[in-house]
């Protein structure tokens, strides 16, 4: 079968479609409404699960960073920027689900709330990132560049999400917070979708991993072309002038 | 002072030099000859450190090209007369030589007798750049590299845009730095001129060295 | 007060998201093998 | 290192001064916002419970901040674009010049023309917007350490632009969501020197501080890897 597949990852294909599901039922089904957020609880067990693997993501993302600009790994540098796409797109999910959940809580999608605040200006932060990593650059030049780039984005993490957090902190309270009573169900709900999501997340790194290495494989192989091509052009005037 | 072997380099993506074997030998003046694409720049950019040695090994002035460290050498031991200017349009030509000369720890003084003997002195000391001609840019980048004194002298078509005066200036400058020990790689398509100045040609075709020919003795293959 | 719409709307949107990366991901990876010699496939982990 | 950047800076100060395109475009743009910022925000709408102070003047200080930050974006790109035009960046490396050296003298100078800008804008929104005044001392910490911050991130991720095609629009994207912190303070700090009351201001203009001098560490460690090769 030829595609970007192993035993590893139906292993953790499978699990993540298994824990998923069950993952599901309780969020869904089995655990209760909880007392004063009602149903609108269940969106808790997508919200921060989505959370774990976008901060997970990024970390991913630094890891890989510092170790390429030690050593210049071509696995690492790719790794970095699988992880910080699938960062990008569960911060997307996050925000998505944040606000969701804003409407029946707050009464708006969009609330000036300390974290929805910091993880957009995130969001754009590492939309930038790739960015960088799709310039019209030399391989090298580029990668060492988005290596920079992807260990400074935490310390502006940082920043952002405290300045954010001071900011909003002089006006109002925190107002998303998990400061309500959750029962032995609903933190077995919770527990169950980190779970089942970091699953799935490692799934769909290992698999873009995968892509961005066969992306640079195809890469190589165009270019081994292009240099037989090139090399041609010099053997027909060799031929010429009968040297070599 | 120069030594190539299999040199591959990448300019986006594309092999420009595909494996070039190539070694110049203390004080040389080499001529690079080829059609238009066949590598000539990047080669000359290869040799002062700028552009990346993808593939193969070579050393330029006893540095390890794959080195950054030793890279970073190369650049300040080397000197390139491009297509590029390497001057800021928007200053006078006083000011580039001065900034120029500051940036790579020569003697500023020295700036003014480069500028006569360029015919750069007088009026056009206090022009901008943008204002100059073509042959005049030229003749104000030479003056930067002189007062760099490089070790190895890498030109890019050097005569090209120049009036008689200014490619005698060439010629004289090139003699001048090789009798003061430097070594000289030219790339030009001004077959003549070159070729009273050559102690060797090479032939650059598709970003291989394709032949190679002593001095001014022509049609004798030694690659 | 009930919040199952959007609840659902939560839910349906990112599963369908993950669904469509996933697709992505998982299609652009066959036709890349395809294009792949088998020993350069080693995805060195 | 200094010998560098002071070499960079007068440099970047003397090609400003012959083409004088800090203070013939840049500024005139900036001026250019802030009128319309008034065209858009009428002047008649009040706040209730600011002691009557129109909307405008409330949301001067943001108002000012966000207009410095477009009028930085300008001033980061011409910048590189005098460093790319003739391959001057290739001369820089093989000058060997240090690249510490050349990231702080080139967001010196970047500096310098942005609080140049800013004294003329600055007294452009005090005459628009109408602020009162509590703090000039505050105003203007504020001032040179958000200017600082903005300068060394900036010259940070338009270094990392640099050489692109498409790097009038890359610095941008890049620039304005890491400088978001430095907008929140310098606007929140601003707020207090006009306004009062003044002891959250200086809590701020710290934050300013830190970010400033984190940033300069950043672009003196980060510059090296980010030229090389380019």
């Amino acid at each position: 079968m030829t595609s970007t597949s192993s035993k590893a990852t139906y292993v953790i294909g499978w699990a993540a479609i298994v824990a998923l599901a069950s993952s599901l039922l309780f969020a869904l089904v089995l655990s209760p409404p909880e007392v004063s957020m009602g149903d609108s609880v269940r969106l808790l067990y997508l919200h921060l699960p989505t959370i774990a693997v976008s901060y997970l993501g990024y970390g991913i993302t630094f890891l890989g960073s510092v170790i390429y600009l030690r050593n210049q790994s071509v696995f690492w540098d790719l790794l970095a920027g699988a992880a910080a796409e699938i960062g990008v797109l569960f911060t997307a999910f996050v925000l998505i689900t944040g606000s969701i959940w804003g409407k029946p809580t707050w009464g708006t999608y969009w609330e000036w709330d300390p974290r929805l605040t910091a993880t957009t200006v995130m969001f754009i932060m590492y939309l930038g990132y790739l960015a960088i990593r799709r310039m019209d650059l030399p391989q090298e030049v580029r990668s060492r560049r988005a290596a920079v780039i992807g260990i400074i984005a935490i310390a502006n993490l940082i920043i952002v999400r405290y300045s954010v957090q001071w900011w909003r902190g002089l006006h109002q309270g925190q107002t998303l917070g998990v400061d309500t009573q959750l029962d032995g169900l609903m933190l077995f709900s919770l527990f169950l979708s980190v779970v089942a999501f970091l699953f799935l997340g490692a799934w769909l790194l290992i698999h873009r991993f995968r892509v961005a290495w066969l992306e640079r494989q195809v890469e190589d192989m165009r270019l081994a072309r292009a240099l037989n091509e090139r090399r041609g052009e010099a053997g027909d005037a060799t031929l010429g002038g009968a040297v070599s | 002072m120069v030594n190539l072997s299999g040199a591959i380099s990448l300019i986006g993506g594309f092999p420009a030099l595909a494996g070039v074997d190539l070694t110049v030998a203390d004080g040389e003046i080499v001529v690079l000859r080829g059609p238009n694409g066949a590598g000539k720049s990047t080669l000359l950019r290869l040799c002062a450190g700028l552009a990346h040695l993808n593939g193969g090994t070579g050393t330029i002035l006893g540095h390890d090209l794959s080195s950054r460290e030793q890279r970073r050498r190369i650049r300040r031991e080397t000197g390139l007369l491009a297509h590029q200017t390497f001057l800021y349009d928007e200053l006078t030509v006083e000011d580039n030589l001065i900034f120029w000369a500051r940036a790579n720890r020569a003697d500023p003084s020295t700036v003014e007798p480069i500028l006569d003997r360029l015919d750069l002195g007088g009026r056009l000391r206090t022009v901008k750049i943008s204002a100059l001609s073509a042959g005049q840019r030229r003749r104000a980048s030479v003056a930067v590299m002189v007062c760099r004194r490089p070790k190895l002298w890498l030109l890019d078509e050097p005569h090209a845009g120049l009036d008689q005066t200014g490619r005698d200036f060439i010629d004289d400058i090139v003699r001048h730095a090789v009798r003061f020990g430097a070594t000289v790689i030219i790339a030009s398509h001004d077959h003549e001129r070159v070729s009273n100045l050559a102690t060797r040609t090479v032939h650059l075709v598709g970003g291989m060295v394709t032949g190679a020919e002593d001095g001014r003795e022509e049609g004798q293959n030694v690659s | 007060m009930n919040h199952w719409a959007f609840v659902i709307t939560g839910y349906a949107v990112v599963f369908v998201g993950i669904a469509v990366y996933t697709g992505w991901v998982l299609a652009r990876g066959r036709s890349l093998t395809d294009e792949v010699p088998e020993e350069r496939r080693r995805f060195l982990d | 290192m200094f010998r560098d950047a002071w070499l960079m800076a007068s440099k970047d100060l003397r090609i400003e001064w012959a083409t004088r395109v800090g203070m013939g475009q840049i500024l005139p743009f900036g001026g250019l916002v802030l009128i319309l910022f008034g065209l858009a925000i009428s002047p008649d709408l009040a706040v209730a419970g600011s002691d009557g102070r129109s909307l405008l003047a409330q949301a001067a200080p943001g108002l000012f901040w966000i207009t410095v930050l477009l009028a930085s974006l300008l001033a980061l790109g011409r910048s590189f674009a005098v460093e790319s035009a003739d391959g001057n960046l290739d001369a820089l490396k093989m000058a060997g010049l240090d690249p510490a050296g050349i990231f702080l003298g080139k967001s010196a100078a970047v500096a310098i023309q942005l609080l140049a800008l800013q004294v003329v804008l600055g007294l452009g929104a005090f005459v628009l917007y109408g602020p009162p005044l509590t703090d000039l001392v505050l105003l203007l910490v504020v001032v040179i350490l958000a200017t600082l911050g903005i300068t060394a991130a900036g010259t940070v991720y338009a270094a990392v632009a640099s050489g692109l095609r498409v790097r009038d629009t890359m610095v941008p994207l890049l620039v304005l969501p890491v400088v978001a912190p430095v907008l929140l303070a310098a606007t929140k700090a601003t707020e207090a020197a006009v306004f009062g009351p003044l002891e959250n201001g200086w809590s701020w203009a710290m934050l300013l501080g830190v970010f400033a001098l984190l940033y300069a560490g950043v672009g003196m460690l980060a510059f090296g890897p980010i030229m090389e090769e380019s």
